[in-house]
Formats: structure tokens, sequence, C-alpha cells
């Protein structure tokens, strides 16, 4: 009994549950959604596509967790993912060479300088939006709202508003590859997600995340540099934001300055919230976020699949999301849970436990 | 068959008209009377695509090549951006007013303001539905007419028999309900064996037109033999979602789609695209005859239809070096 | 006990929360134009029982009955409109808003439809002039000090129409002068028929105002008595449930002047001519080691801005700095953790807890700041700093695991002590370290306050209690104004003599 | 009262400075920038922002967040304008919108108050909904043709030499009524307590609940009013609408000195952040000659440099600057 109490105070358990939910829904109402049958040596289905695509949105998830565990948010994410799709597209190369009528894959720079240099430029917009949060004060979305507006335009700038197509065959890997059957995408959200919860767990820097976003003007005192921390996460989260570029740009194998990642910051936030994550910063869980993103790609992929037609997507997602996050709300379930058993048990384990 | 005439990259195009002051307007051409330079104000709806941006550029390079003073402006896909825009130019006193609008309707009230302030207003692209006497002329393609080629092109792909699945534009953009009604409207009439079994948007994306691409094909698979999407891109995506599928794009699925982009050619090239109905977006030469002729009083027509092709497999070798977009 | 006179009574009141019982079966009983004192050591229950009456947190059984009728609160806002003005434990105002607000949001005068601030302004000024306050009423809250929020908490709550008076620990940082105020206003009150229930730790107090008290312990009812009948040996015995003869020695040791006298000559830190714009004026002071040196001052005389400069958390706009003879720069509060200097500042909800974490989290946070985030602290060695801490500051937690937002306002101050100590610095600077502490434990903070300081660790000690101050400390500092005035060594430390310098009267 | 003056309205009166600075330059550098008309088409071009902006102002004092705004002034059009075309009522329409925004408002807040569901996400999916309810009424652009509606957005009220539009009086009297509440009303007062500290406001005995939802329901309304007035500007409905429409005016309360944290917030500088924002859309639109991506960058720039001015002279001038 107790167990199962504290399973459900877990708070990983109801983003899980939704998770499970709209699986479940696929089960009865889309046929073949859960094959999964191995092509071309890996692994392929309706599953594996909600990994796959998934994976851009995992990532930007972790950013926008850390993040708003600080009591910030950063909208510009969309636009640092337009840019750094851009920038690798355009190092990577944008033309098809024939040499004696044969298509020859080739790099303007080479691969991993080309991508060093796309993340170095993510990184250094990360580290413009927590210069304007974090040194001069400015409220977090109005200074990620700058960058919102402006990256498009520099995405743009930097592709001359051509949607570049990307030839060089080894760059398609990141997002479109495979390995031990899996998408490799999963990997490089696998390597993220594990370093990232290392530096979290293994220093203080989780703690000084959480403290800062709890009671800043508290954590000061106990000699934690709260802009330093507000610093990190920023940077943190447009490098996630450039990984994820990366990764959209390779899987469509062009970049588009226009409509790479746009609107994907609501999804990312909508991702941290479904994880449970309060938006008002402090205690934070990155896992949970994850299965947020996981959560929101299934509804998508869900809807494609079983045919909803445009003009109502939109309305069913919106009733989606209300459902899944009334059922994170306690004040709801109460509201259900109220004058049955339930509560009268609630209340003998309460008397029980002490 | 295209008007022939090279636009100069936006950039330029851009500092040189900054630079060019009304009093130092050149040696001219054949203009009658003093060297008034013509100022043309130019509202373009936003670059939400490559195919606009080559329309973008097509209208500044033009003015440029002509000596015009273009005021410049995009709406970034906002209607009310643009009546700003075009309250501005009436500001400015332009000799021309130049509109692609990104919606038809609510054009009303700011057209008058133009009329009253007696500048002449030509419509380039896209339609907007006012009472006629408020523009002089409408400059542009048939979205619906490019809609029932493609589905005449699609008929003949497929011997007039099988399965179809449909790529959307952006939901509500007029280029997306039209080519969705034209489309539909043949195949209704003329193609009762041809089914159209599932529709999504795909927002005129890459990368949207993969993802919903990948999901029709998880769900019907087999059963799809062919593909209309709006535009190029979304087409383009998809045939990356059907090789990933494992079947083979052109062949096991026909595509169809509209705009003729080089992306498109290059597709056909390597046989995975098999017809793209072409929407020109060079429209600058036309737009600034109609101008040129309406400030000299000449007479034009109510509506001057952009010139447009249909490119096929067989061909798109030979076409690919001619596109510029 | 006449019926008619029983203005509320609440019978079989039980709280539960997860994993604690706050209240168990608990009756109150509240008279008219009595003040009745609610007693227990820290984490009895008192809030709570406070809060449910209120109906800020609901009761799980038991029954509520003002003049006879049963009510059932579930919000301030009711409770207001039946008549119960409350000021919670913490100060529970908003700093966005201006004093005069502060004191009549709900409930402003109007005129022609619209709020007449005038007259507001007029009436707030009035209202703190009562409490002998006299500041800007149109200024924000947030520019003063805790001190005066706390009379502006006050001033609201007596200046409402209320059958009820409910004042939850309303004097920890107030000192005598005020308290005085505050009790003829109660004493006012109380004749005109309200009912009064008092919370506070200050057995004095109680003794000064209270005719009832009843006393809570671990969330059970103790009984109720007329103050006059118990002594105060037996009060402290009722609420600690420990026997009579050690009891004697606890008292005794609250009475005893343990202030600590011998120190070396050895200097730890001088700061010279530190000063910030109209914050403090520049000042001089020399802190030597192994010292208790105390701050006395007024409201607002500037004590805690002096020990926010050494802390590095202000800027200093002059001055210099010298720590064991090498001068400083201090400029923010890790530096100073990293020159041995710890700051428990004053206001605990603003700058002490961080709700969200954990009591184990909290006690570690700042040594893990001094040690860099790099070298977390083990989890299990947190754990085992976590429970030593809590048995040495006997802190109320069913586990360290709990959230401190979840703990009483005494025991989370305990933790808030608990970060500083574990720091081991050299100089600890400790504002109002004791304030909404039971007095138990402050005996046992004060013992180790001075067991500290023998061991070489210097400590300033800034305390509304000149009482507790004159126990403590071997040398004071008087501020006032914002400005140092005098400095008073060991042998003139008696109360007349502070009271003197800090009234200005020579 | 002098000193309370300068520090509390001194980022407002920096903003309004810095305005008065944009304009200038506008006017030096193109002809046509400096006149009565350029001015009240500012006010005309914007008057539905500032309407909604207002609406918005509220929500943010409480320290919440509305996004659906923008979705719910698209609803309100393409109902309008489907509702007018069947053949309604104008005035009963227009009267049938501020219900529906005030239930869509007054819904949103339920969720956020008695089910403590975090304001981003409610009205996240308020904006999916209203989005959605758009494209379910129609995906093609619906005409309004219904004359009252021609007639009001075709009159003009003449000022001197220039004119301004209904909606610019409209606008004017919201931002009016809206001065009046937050700092006349005892409603008002209570936005701003629950804003300064939600926990103190509910324990100082302030109905706050109550008041939230409230506030939401205004919003709602305002952004239906905002709704009404983009008809009469567009005279027409559409799904595509105000895409976006919601930062521009949570830019617009921020600009003006309102902090996404809660508790302060002026709808004079509401009324400001909006007025900054349409003359840098003038600015860039007389400039004439920028691309779409320069157009975007030079917008965020200048915003970018507004916002640093501001912040850099805010520091200067007060000691304990709150953040922008
Ligand atoms: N929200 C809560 N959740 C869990 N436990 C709580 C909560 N609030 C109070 N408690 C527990 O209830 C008990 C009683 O707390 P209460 O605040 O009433 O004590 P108190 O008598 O006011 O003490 P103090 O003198 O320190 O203020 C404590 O053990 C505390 O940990
Ligand atoms: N009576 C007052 N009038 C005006 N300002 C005041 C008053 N009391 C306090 N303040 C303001 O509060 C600030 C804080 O004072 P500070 O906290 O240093 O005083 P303190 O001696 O620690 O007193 P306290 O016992 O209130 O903590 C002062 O800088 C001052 O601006
Ligand atoms: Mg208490
Ligand atoms: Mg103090």
């Amino acid at each position: 009994m107790k167990d199962i109490k504290n399973i459900t105070k877990n708070q990983i358990f109801w983003p899980i549950t939704a998770l499970l939910l709209v699986l479940l829904f696929n089960l009865f109402f889309t046929p073949g959604f859960f094959k999964v049958e191995v092509k071309d040596g890996h692994l392929f289905g309706s599953i594996i596509d909600i990994i796959n695509r998934g994976s851009p949105l995992m990532l930007l998830s972790i950013g926008m967790t850390l993040v708003i565990a600080t009591g910030g948010t950063d909208i510009s994410v969309g636009s640092v993912i337009a840019i750094s799709a851009a920038v690798a597209a355009s190092l990577v190369g944008g033309e098809m060479i024939f040499v004696e009528g044969v298509q020859e894959y080739v790099t303007l720079v080479p691969m991993p300088i080309a991508i060093l240099a796309t993340l170095v430029v993510a990184v250094l917009l990360g580290l413009w939006n927590g210069t304007l949060i974090a040194k001069l004060g400015i409220q977090p979305i109005i200074a990620t709202m700058i960058l919102m507006v402006a990256g498009r335009g520099i995405a743009q700038l930097i592709t001359a508003g051509q949607i570049i197509t990307i030839y060089y065959k080894p760059y398609f890997f990141f997002g479109g590859g495979y390995l031990l059957g899996l998408p490799f995408a999963i990997f490089i959200v696998g390597i993220v997600l594990l370093i990232i919860m290392l530096l979290i767990k293994k220093t203080a820097l989780g703690l000084f995340i959480q403290a800062s976003g709890c009671n800043a003007s508290a954590s000061k005192y106990t000699g934690i540099y709260v802009d330093r921390i507000k610093l990190i996460v920023y940077t943190l989260s447009g490098l996630c934001a450039g990984i994820a570029g990366v990764l959209i740009s390779s899987n469509i194998k062009s970049a588009d300055a226009n409509n790479a990642g746009l609107f994907i910051e609501l999804d990312a936030i909508l991702a941290v919230a479904m994880g449970g994550n309060s938006m008002t910063g402090g205690k934070f869980s990155i896992p949970a976020s994850i299965v947020g993103a996981l959560v929101i790609q299934s509804i998508t992929t869900t809807i494609y699949s079983i045919g909803v037609p445009p003009e109502i997507t939109l309305v069913v997602k919106a009733v989606v999301v209300i459902m899944i996050c009334l059922l994170q709300s306690e004040e709801f379930r109460k509201l259900f849970a109220n004058t049955s058993w339930l509560q009268r048990r609630n209340t003998l384990e309460n008397k029980i436990s002490n | 068959s295209k008007p022939a005439s090279a636009p100069a990259p936006a950039a330029d195009a851009a500092t040189q008209t900054a630079e060019t002051k009304p009093e130092e307007a050149k040696p001219e051409e054949a203009k009658p009377a003093e060297a008034k330079q013509l100022v043309v104000g130019y509202s373009q709806l936003g670059a939400e695509s490559e195919w606009r941006t080559a329309c973008t550029n097509s209208v500044k390079g033009e003015a440029e090549t002509r000596g015009i003073d273009l005021k410049f402006s995009d709406a970034q896909q906002k209607q009310e951006n643009q009546i700003k825009a075009i309250r501005s130019f009436i500001a400015q006193k332009v000799d021309v007013i130049g509109v692609s609008p990104v919606v038809e309707s609510g054009w009303e009230t700011v057209f008058k303001e133009v009329k009253d302030a007696g500048i002449p207003l030509v419509l380039v692209d896209r339609k907007a539905d006012v009472p006629e006497d408020l523009y002089v002329c409408f400059l542009g393609s048939d979205f619906k007419e490019e809609g029932k080629r493609a589905a005449e092109e699609m008929a003949t792909l497929l011997n007039g028999k099988g399965n179809i699945v449909e790529l959307q534009g952006t939901v509500g953009s007029s280029a997306a309900v039209e080519r969705l009604d034209g489309f539909k409207e043949v195949i209704e009439a003329k193609y009762p064996d041809i089914k159209i079994i599932k529709s999504q948007t795909g927002d005129f994306t890459r990368a949207k037109g993969k993802e919903v691409m990948e999901a029709f094909l998880k769900s019907d698979g087999k059963n799809i033999q062919g593909l209309y999407a709006h535009n190029d891109d979304m087409a383009i995506g998809a045939i990356q979602a059907i090789e990933e599928y494992g079947l083979k794009p052109g062949e096991d699925i026909k595509i169809v789609s509209v705009d003729a982009v080089k992306g498109a050619f290059e597709a056909m090239i390597a046989g995975k695209l098999n017809v793209t109905v072409e929407c020109n977006p060079l429209l600058g030469p036309q737009f600034f005859d109609v101008c040129e002729s309406i400030v000299a009083g000449q007479p034009v027509e109510k509506y001057i239809p952009s010139e447009e092709g249909i490119y096929r497999q067989e061909t798109a070798a030979a076409d690919l070096p001619s596109r510029q977009y | 006990m006449k019926g008619e006179n029983i203005l509320l009574t609440m019978k079989n009141i039980c709280k539960y929360f997860t994993g604690v019982k706050a209240l168990i079966n608990v009756d109150f009983t509240l008279r008219q134009g009595e003040i009745h004192a609610l007693m227990g050591e820290n984490g009895a229950g008192k809030s709570t029982l406070i809060k449910v009456l209120t109906g800020v947190e609901k009761l799980d059984e038991g029954e509520i009955q003002l003049l006879g009728e049963k009510v059932q609160p579930k919000s301030t806002h009711e409770a207001q409109g039946i008549g119960i003005s409350t000021v919670y434990q913490e100060v529970n105002l908003c700093s966005n808003l201006s004093v005069a607000e502060n004191i009549f949001i709900g409930r402003e005068p109007m005129k022609f439809g619209k709020i007449a601030w005038k007259e507001m302004h007029k009436r707030a000024k009035m209202a703190l002039e009562k409490l002998d306050v006299a500041i800007d009423v149109t200024q924000t809250l947030d520019s003063y000090s805790v001190a005066i929020q706390q009379m502006v908490a006050i001033a609201r709550a007596v200046d409402v129409d209320a059958k009820v008076l409910i004042l939850d620990e309303p004097t920890s940082s107030l000192d005598k002068k005020e308290v005085e105020k505050l009790f003829s206003i109660m004493t006012k009150l109380k004749k005109e028929g309200i009912g009064i229930i008092f919370v506070t730790h200050f057995l004095d107090q109680v003794y000064a105002v209270c005719d009832r008290i009843t006393v809570l312990r671990n969330g059970e009812f103790v009984g109720e008595y007329q103050t006059k009948e118990l002594p105060k040996v037996k009060l402290v015995a009722k609420m600690i449930g420990k026997d009579y003869e050690e009891l004697n020695a606890a008292i005794k040791g609250d009475e005893h002047k343990e202030n600590k006298k011998d120190f070396t000559q050895e200097v730890f830190l001088e700061a010279k001519g530190l000063g910030k714009k109209t914050e403090i004026e520049p000042y001089d002071v020399t802190i030597y080691k192994g010292e208790v040196l105390g701050l006395a001052g007024l409201l607002g005389s500037g004590r805690t801005e002096m020990a926010r400069l050494l802390f590095g958390a202000v800027k200093p706009d002059e001055g210099e700095m010298y720590i064991e003879g090498t001068k400083k720069n201090i400029i923010t509060p890790l530096q100073a953790i990293k020159s041995e200097i710890a700051y428990c500042p004053e206001n605990r909800k603003a700058d002490g807890i961080i709700p969200d974490l954990s009591v184990r989290e909290n006690i570690i946070l700042a040594l893990q700041s001094k040690r860099g985030w790099m070298k977390y602290i083990k989890r299990s060695e947190q754990e085992k700093i976590a429970d030593d801490y809590i048995n040495l500051l006997s802190i109320k937690t069913p586990s360290a695991e709990k959230m401190v937002k979840e703990l009483s306002g005494g025991n989370q101050q305990k933790v808030i002590l608990a970060r500083w100590l574990l720091t081991q610095p050299k100089l600890l600077i400790l504002d109002e370290p004791t304030r909404g502490i039971d007095i138990g434990t402050k005996t046992e903070i004060q013992k180790l306050v001075i067991e500290f300081a023998n061991q070489g660790m210097s400590v300033i000690f800034i305390s509304s209690e000149l009482d507790e101050m004159l126990r403590t400390c071997s040398r004071m500092v008087v501020l006032r104004d914002r400005v140092k005035i005098a400095e008073l060594t060991e042998d003139e430390l008696e109360t007349n003599v502070i009271m003197n310098t800090i009234a200005g009267g020579n | 009262m002098k000193t309370k003056f300068q520090t509390k309205f001194i980022p407002i009166f920096i903003t309004f400075l810095l305005l008065m600075g944009l304009l200038a330059f506008g006017s030096l550098k193109y002809t046509g920038f400096f006149s009565l008309q350029n001015f009240f088409n500012l006010l005309i071009d914007n008057a539905f922002l500032l309407i909604t902006a207002v609406g918005m102002t509220f929500v943010l004092i409480t320290g919440g967040i509305d996004i659906s705004i923008g979705a719910v002034i698209a609803l309100v059009c393409m109902l309008s304008a489907n509702l007018l075309q069947k053949g309604w009522n104008a005035f009963v329409v227009m009267v049938l919108m501020l219900v529906v925004g005030a239930v869509f408002g007054t819904g949103m807040g339920i969720f956020i108050t008695k089910f403590k569901m975090q304001p981003f996400i409610v009205t996240l999916a308020g904006m999916f909904l209203a989005r959605g309810l758009c494209y379910v009424v129609s995906i093609d652009t619906i005409i309004i043709d219904n004359p009252v509606y021609v007639a009001i957005s075709q009159s003009r009220i003449n000022i001197g030499t220039g004119f301004v539009s209904w909606s610019v009086v409209i606008a004017l009297i919201v931002l009016a009524a809206a001065f009046y509440v937050l700092h006349f009303s005892k409603f008002g007062r209570r936005i701003y307590a629950i804003g300064g500290n939600e926990q103190s406001a509910r324990l100082m005995g302030l109905p706050v609940d109550q008041t939230k939802i409230l506030v939401y329901t205004l919003n709602g309304c305002c952004s239906a009013l905002a709704g009404i007035v983009f008809s009469f500007y567009m005279l027409s409905g559409y799904g595509l609408h105000t895409v976006g429409l919601e930062m521009d005016a949570i830019a617009a309360a921020v600009i003006g000195g309102t902090l996404l944290t809660g508790g302060v917030g002026y709808v004079l500088g509401t009324l400001l952040g909006v007025l900054t924002q349409g003359s840098i859309q003038t600015l860039i639109m007389f400039e004439g000659t920028l691309s779409s991506w320069w157009t975007k960058i030079a917008v965020a720039a200048l915003l970018c440099l507004f916002i640093l001015i501001q912040r850099v002279f805010t520091l200067v001038k007060t000691k304990k600057a709150k953040p922008i």
C-alpha cells in the first residue's frame, strides 16, 4: 500500500503514465503501430519513428529543463536550431557535384570542423542570452525573444533565403543513420543526457541550479554565484539547440532557415511541463522532461497515423494536452478521490504511518 | 519560354537603392519630359520559402536594372504589417504600389485609402477579394489551375487508377486551399478510380513533409501509389521518407508537386520525382512593365497571367541549367 | 467559566501531514477580553493550530465554534469575514506595495468610487503612530527592515475590527520599547472585549500580559492554566515534558550570566572606513579572535547593514578591510566564506531558507559553495552531517529529506544556523539568530556560541533582546541612525549604560 | 511625493524619452515621417495590440502569463465573420464575442487556480484550442461585408489635419478604464498584491482565486475586444490571423516596465511599449530597402538597443534597479 503511494509521489510517475496511455490508445486504434521489423539491418516502425523524430525535442527539453529550473525560459531555441542548421549546411556544402557524370560527395570544409564550428556558434548564442539575463538583468523571456526574432533573420542571411540542400552523405548519419539497429540520433541524446546527468548528480551544479531557482536571494547569501549559474544554463540550452539543429538538418538533408525549429520552443517548454516540472523554478527532473518530450512526439505521430483531418489536429492536441496536465494536477485527482473510499484510505494511512 | 532577365543579388540591390537619391536620377532611357525617377512601393508578404525569395530577388533586381526607386517592405507573413506598409507608402507619396497579399480578404479599407490618395495599385502573384475598381490589375498565377494541371499529370502517371496521399500546404493559406480544390475537382469529375486516402498538412516544409509521409507509410504502406504535394519542398522531404521505408520514389509511388524549384529538378534527374507544375516567381520584369505603362498613362489588362510550364522527368536534365531559383 | 463569556472553542482538533502528526486531539478555549498564550517548543504545533483555525490548512478532525456557532473557514478571507484577524509567524506582506496599502489592502477607504489615497495614507500613519513607528507610509514595504515589517503586520491586524486577534510570534525581532507599545495596545483591545491569542517564546512577555496559558507538546494538548497559578519553572516543565529538577538547571542556565570575558588580543578582522552611501556611514571596527562582539541599536539603526558590508552581501563604496593583517577585497559572499566568515541573515524567509530543498541540502549548501561546485560532498557524508546537526541543534523533523518549508519556524531557523556552523568559520556573524527559537534550544545555542568562541572563533552577535546580548557579549558596538556612535568594553556592559548610549543621552 | 515619483517612475520616464528619441530620429531621416497622420497611424495600426496588451498587463502583474491571446483574436474574427455571413445582427455578434472571450478566459482561469496548473501550459492548450477551432469554422478566409462593420471600419474621426479610427477611441477608453481599475479600485490593488506575493495575499485574507479568475476573464474580454477591433481593421476572419501576437503584447508590457515575475506593471507603460514597437516597425518601413532577414534583424536589434539603453539608464538613476 505504502509502496504504491510512494511510486505515485515520484515525479516521473505521471509522465510515464501519460506516455503509456497514449501508447495504449494506439494499441487499440492504430493498426500496426507497434509493429517493429528489421529492414536494411535496422529496426523499423512507428515506435522507432517516435524516437527518431523526438530526438531533437528531447535534446531541447534537457536544456530547457535547466533553464526553467533557474526560473527562466528560453524561447530562442527554435532560432538557434535554424542558425546552427544553416551554419552546418553551408559549411558541409550545398552543391551537387558531378565528376564525369557520377555524383561526388565533397564537403566545403571537413565535417568535424563544420560540426565543431556549428556547436561553437550555438554556444556563443547561448552565452549571448545568458549575458543579457545574468549580467544585465533583462527578463529571460524578453532577452531570448531578441534572439528568437533576430536569429531567424540571421539564419536566412546565412542561407540567403534559400533552402540549402546537403549532398554530403556522411553527414546524413547523425539524424538518419542507425547504430546497433537503433537510430543514431537517440545515441546522441543518450550521450548528452549522460554528460548532463553526470554534471548534475556528480557535482554540485544540480544543487546550485535548484537553489538559485528556488530562492535566488538566499542562494547568494550561501555563496552561490547565481548569475554564473544562469550563464551556464543558457549556454547549455544553446548547445542543446545547436546539436538539435545538426540532427534536424542531417535528417532532412537540408537547412531551411524559415521553418527549421519553428515554434519548437513551445513544444520544448510543454515537454518540461508535461514532465511535471515547476515553471517557476526549483526542483527539476530531466528524465521526466524527456518522457514529456516523448509524450508530445507520440501524440503528433498518433495524429498523423490515425488520419485526423488537418483542420482539427490542433483541437485534438489541445484536448490531449489538457487531459494529461489534469492527470498531473493533484487538485483534480482529489476531486475524483473525494468523498470516496480513497480519501478515507488516505487519512487512515496517514494515521497508521504516523 | 521564360522571361529572360537575370536578377542581381538581393543585398546589392538593397544597398544601391538606399544610396540612390531622387535627384541623381539615371541619365535615362526614353522617358518623356523631366527625368523624374519612378518611385514604387512594394509590399511583399514575407520570405517563407525559396520561391518567395526568388520572387523578391526578381523584383529588386529588376528595379535596380531599370533605375527605379523601390520602397520594399517585407511583412513577415502578417497582414497587419502589409496594411501598415501600404499606409507608409501613402505617406511617402510613391507613384505606384505593388502588393502580394498574404491573404485574400480584408483589404478594402486600406485599398480605398490608396485610391483616395490617387495612387495606382497592382496586385502581384496573389489575388485580393476587393471590388475591381480598387486595383489596376492583377499579375500572377492561378493556384487552382495548378491544382488541376497536377491532377491531370497524376492521372496520366497512374493510368487513371490508384490510391494517392496528399501533403497539403499550411492550413488556410490560399495556395493550399486552391491547389487542393483544383486537384480534387478534376479527380472527382474525371477519374473515379483514383482515391485520395490520406491528406494532412506538411506546412510547406521538408521536415513536416517527411514526418507526415513517414506516418502515412507506416499506416498505409504498400497501398499508396501516388503522392501529390502542394510544393516541391514537401515532396523532397517525402521522397526521403519513401526511400527510408524501402520503396522507390518516382516508381513505386508516383509523385507530382508544384513550384518547380531547383531541388525538384535535381530530384527528377535522380528519377525520384515525376512531375512538377511550375509556379513562376520571376515576376519583376512583368511588374515593372506594368508600372511604367500605368505611369505613362497606357491602358493595361485587368489580369495578366504569369507564364508557367510543366516539367517532367524526361527533360529535367536539360532544363536544370537554365533555372534561376 | 461563565458560558456567555466564551468566544471561541476548538475541540478535538487533529491535523496530519505526511509522516507527521502535527495536532492530536487538541482543545483550545478563548474567552472574551482575555489574552491567551499558546506555548510549546519548536514544532509543537502552535502555528498549525492557528492555521487550522484560520482556514489556511484544512483540519482533518475536530470542531471549531465561534460564539457558540460551528464555523469552518476555508480561507483567511473567510476567517476575516467571521472576525478573526491574524498575524502569522513569518512576515506575510506584499513587499511591492506601499506600507499604507499593506495595512489597508482589502478594506481600502473609498470615495466617489475611487480609493481615497490621501485618507488611506493618513489613517495608515495614525495606525503606525499608535505603535510609535514614524515612517513614510508611501514607500514600498521592501525598503524597511524586518522589524518594521513586523510592526506593519501588527498594525494591520490590530486596525481590523475583529473579535479574535491572533499574534504568532509577533515580537521575535522587536526590541523592548516596541514590545511594550504592543502590549499596551493589546491590553486596550482586551478591555474592549476582544480575545487575543498570543504565541511567543519569551516567558517574561507571557507573564507580563497573558491571563491564561495553553501548552502544547508534540502536537498534543498538555493543559490550560491560569497564568497566576503556573510558575515559570512549571510552565517550562509542561512544555518540555521533563521533570522538575533537571529543569531548574535549565532555567538557571537561562538566567545565568554567561558572557565570555577572556579572549586574546589577536586581531581577526579590521575594517577601516567601511561604508556605503544611504545604507551606513563609514565605520571602523576591529574584531579580535575568540571574542563575542555585540551590535546594539534601535530598529533600523544599521546593525544589519554593518554586518552585510562585512560579509560582502553589499558592495562598499569606500573603506578597506584587513583579515589577519592582510588586505582583503570582499565584495561577494563567496569571498567572505572563503575568508572564513559566515553570516546568518535576519530574514530567514527571504534570505535564509531555500524552501523546496530538503533539510539536508539546506544544511550543506554553504559548505558546498565554500568547497566549490566540482568537489561535491558525497551523499553519505551529507547524510551524516545532516543527522549530526539535527541532533546537535535538536531540529524537529521526521527525516533529513523533509522539505525545509515544511518545518516549523523555529526549526527552520535552526537549519540555517546549522548551515553556517558547518562551515566552521573564524568569524560568525549572527543576525537575530534566536528568532523564534524556544528557550530550551536558545540556551543551547548561546552555550554553543560561547564554546566556539572559546575555541578561538570570533562572533558578531546582533539581537533585539538586550538580555541575550548581555549574556553572551564581551564587547559591544552601538549604532544610531546608521552611524557607529560608541564601543563599550566589558565593564561598561550594563543595561542602563547601553540603553543610555542607544538613546543618545550621556 | 516628489522623491517617490523619481524612483518609481524613472523607468517609464526613460522609456518615454527613448520613444521620443526614436520618433525624432525617424522625422529627421525620412521625409513624410514627421506628420500628425503618421503618428495617428501608429495608433490606428496598433489599436488592437494596445487593447490586448492592456489585458496582458493585468495577467502579468498577477505573475501569470497568457499566450493564447493571438489565437483568441483569430477565433473571434473567424466566428464573427462566420456569424455575420449568416446574417446575424452586428451588435449581437459583438456582444456574443465578448461573452466568448470572457468564457474562454474564465475557463483558463479556473484551470489555473482551481487545479493549480501552470498558466503557461493552460494558455498554450488554450492557444491550440482557439486556433484549432478557427479551422473547424473554416479553413478559408471569410470576408466580412456586414454594413455596420464596414461603416465602422471606414469611418474616420477628424482631428486637426489628421484622422483616427473608432478603434483608436475604443483602445483609449480601454486604457483609461484599465488605469482606473489598477490604481483606484480595490480589485486593481488586489492584483498587485497577488503578484507581489501570492501566499501573503492569501494570508492577508484577499480572495486570491476569485481575483485571478477574474483577471483571466478580463483578459479574455480584452482579447475578444481586440478581436472585434481587429475585424474592423481586417474585415475578414482567417485562421492564421495574429500568429505570435502574444509575444508582441508581452514585449510591449515588458518594455513599459512590467515585471514577468509579477507585482509590478503600469498600463501607461504598456502604451509606451506598444508605441515603441509600432515606431520600430514604421521606421523599418520607411527605410524601405530591407530584405526579409534584415527586417527581422533590424527589428530585434532596435528592440535590443532600446532595452539596453533603458536598462543602463535605469541602473544609473535608481540604485535598486528591478530587472526589466
Ligand atoms: N506543510 C507541512 N507539511 C508537513 N509538515 C508540516 C507542515 N507544516 C508544519 N508541519 C509540521 O508540523 C509540526 C508543527 O509545526 P508548527 O509550525 O505548528 O510548530 P510551531 O509550534 O509553530 O513551532 P515554532 O515555535 O517553531 O514556530 C512540525 O513538526 C512541522 O514539521
Ligand atoms: N524608522 C525608519 N525609517 C526609515 N527607514 C528605516 C527605518 N527603520 C529601518 N529603515 C530602513 O531599513 C534599513 C535596514 O536597517 P537595518 O536592518 O540595518 O537596521 P537594524 O539595526 O538591523 O534594525 P532591525 O532591528 O530592524 O533589523 C535601513 O537602511 C533603513 O533604510
Ligand atoms: Mg510556529
Ligand atoms: Mg537587523
